[in-house]
């Protein structure tokens, strides 16, 4: 069987949910199982990606750490909404790593070509 | 064609204006399918009627399931941009398109 | 006839349990199947077999349960979110040395590789998020 | 021992959280050791009042039943915030039951008079 | 010296369960009294003791436990939250002819009067909602 | 006096701009404390900054809890409508006002 391309979507800013700690979860066991996995951060999912954050005293789990890893598992299409840093005034080098970004039209198309999405 | 479903009210959540956003950004024949809080779109109010008018805009098809209206009292005499489907035909928009993508 | 997975991620007190136990309903109602529930993050707490609400509430765990039972469904709870939010079954409470297990009936613990293989051998996998 | 002058604001829609409930047991608690009650409306919270809903298929409690024997339990001061039924184009009729308003200057001298806030 | 009434009403896995235990430690250390922790709604998911997280996370009901013990702290879990939620202490699991508690040692089951005690007899309470 | 005690982005929920109306509405000496996701506030984005106009002419005390922002890997540099405090503070806040008052 062939692999399905997985569109993982975080759209939630860190700590106001467990759900981006519960896609990345789903990221690596899909990956696992060698399905086709494309990681995008949108909106205020991208804060996520700061390279400042400090989860020691709010019982959350922190993805930002488990990010710069994620080529390891063979996840290597991660792309950011194109607008989303430049709305928050946020600098690429602020961020754990550089990433590529996507417009919405293509965003749109991304979405269109996968199997499944997981937009949390 | 995908079925974008959305479950929070637009007081709490940028999730269906974010979908429009997309939506807008590239043709398509998808639909959006809007439940639990998200119904509450359908009051009559000054920040929802802008989003009523987005989606005449958009003309793609915008269900809200009927259940969630009438556990809230709200009216199921709905403006023009909606149409009105039952937890049957959420299932069958879930099979007419290719895939179920949620807003939250 | 179409098999589907459907993912519940949030607690009895959460209207998204309520919608997808609705839904299951109806898609079985049309003569379709499920192919697996699985019940991840705060959702694992619709398997605790403890609840006994006093109020006039229903009890979604055991409205889950007769569903589960009747149809034979494969409902599985993620093992990862019920250790963390203290549901375990007979094997984890003597590995952890805790008196009793409180998983309900009908529903089993397994690990996220049931949530992608509902994902590749169902027809359609819906999320049914908090 | 004064009774405590205890303000429950319930601003959240019906469904969407399990606060409004809490909310009503707290008062009723709160009723029972005869503390001085006052009720209030904001926002999306009026929705509350609407007369036609109906609980059974989702699993929450829906308060809006028990509003109008609040006055069993002594319960007389319960008010809405003034301009929340007109932006929402709800009428006075579709509510279970009628309820002088409070516009926002009262709404602030009323919660600087309480000795506590409930505001869910 | 001033006496604190907390009410905490997130589950462990909500940032507002850290925030209150983040709340009580400072409040202790600056001299003043905890009057009472009360948990209503999820928040009684914090009084669970049968939760064993496998991953880096952190157990926030043996944190809490831990406070409560060393201070010898009131800490009241609301019985129809609990009841509701599937969290019962011994008499509720003979009750219900259930096989065990899974109430942590530290925290007692209560009623909501708890909650309007603390508000009488002591100088704050402080809503932490999720 | 009230201290406004407020745990929710801007983006997910209307209580500070709920807050900031009843404020203006009446002259006080209350104040606003911003905890967990209210902290999202302080990011520089056109929402916030309109937000953060209204603070200023309020001209009452916003108190950000730098923890929230420390694991959130925001600035600490913060606009002027702003101050900081750690959790002994927010403690004492809760002591100098008459009550706390959530917003969520």
């Amino acid at each position: 069987m062939n692999p399905k391309n997985i569109l993982i979507i975080i759209r939630q800013a860190p700590y106001s949910s467990t759900l981006p700690a519960a896609a990345l979860d789903i990221l690596l066991t899909a990956a696992a199982f060698e399905q086709n996995i494309t990681l995008l951060f949108m909106g205020d999912g991208v804060l996520h990606l700061l390279s400042e954050q400090n989860a020691t005293s709010s019982g959350m789990r922190n993805i930002s750490k488990a990010l710069p890893s994620l080529e390891l598992y063979e996840v290597k299409k991660i792309f950011l909404e194109e607008s989303a840093l430049h709305k928050r005034k946020i600098e690429n080098e602020e961020l754990v790593m550089p990433l590529a970004t996507l417009s919405l039209p293509e965003i749109a198309e991304v979405t269109e070509k996968a199997d499944q999405v997981f937009n949390f | 064609m995908i079925l974008h479903l959305i479950n929070k009210s637009p007081a709490k959540s940028s999730a269906l204006e974010d979908c429009i956003a997309v939506l807008q950004a590239k043709k398509s024949t998808s639909a959006m399918m809007l439940i639990e809080d998200a119904v509450y779109l359908t009051v009559s109010q000054a920040g929802n009627e802008a989003l009523h008018e987005k989606i005449r805009t958009l003309a793609l098809p915008c269900y809200i399931l009927k259940e969630d209206l009438t556990i809230r009292g709200l009216s199921l005499d709905l403006a023009d941009c909606f149409s009105l489907v039952d937890y049957a035909g959420f299932v069958q928009l879930s099979l007419d398109y290719d895939k179920v993508q949620n807003w939250s | 006839m179409q098999s589907f997975t459907l993912v519940i991620y949030g607690s009895p007190e959460s209207q998204s349990s309520s919608t997808a136990l609705n839904y299951a309903r109806a898609l079985l109602k049309s003569g379709h199947e499920i192919y697996r529930l699985f019940f991840y993050q705060d959702g694992v707490l619709n398997a605790c077999s403890f609840n006994t609400p006093t109020q006039d509430e229903e009890n979604l765990p055991v409205i889950w349960q007769t569903l589960i039972q009747e149809h034979r469904i494969d409902a599985v709870v993620c093992v990862a979110s019920a250790l963390e939010r203290g549901i375990i079954d007979a094997a984890e409470a003597e590995r952890y040395e805790l008196p009793a297990s409180n998983l309900r009936e009908g529903f089993e613990i397994s690990g996220l590789g049931q949530l992608v293989d509902g994902l590749i051998n169902s027809d359609r996998l819906i999320n049914f998020l908090p």
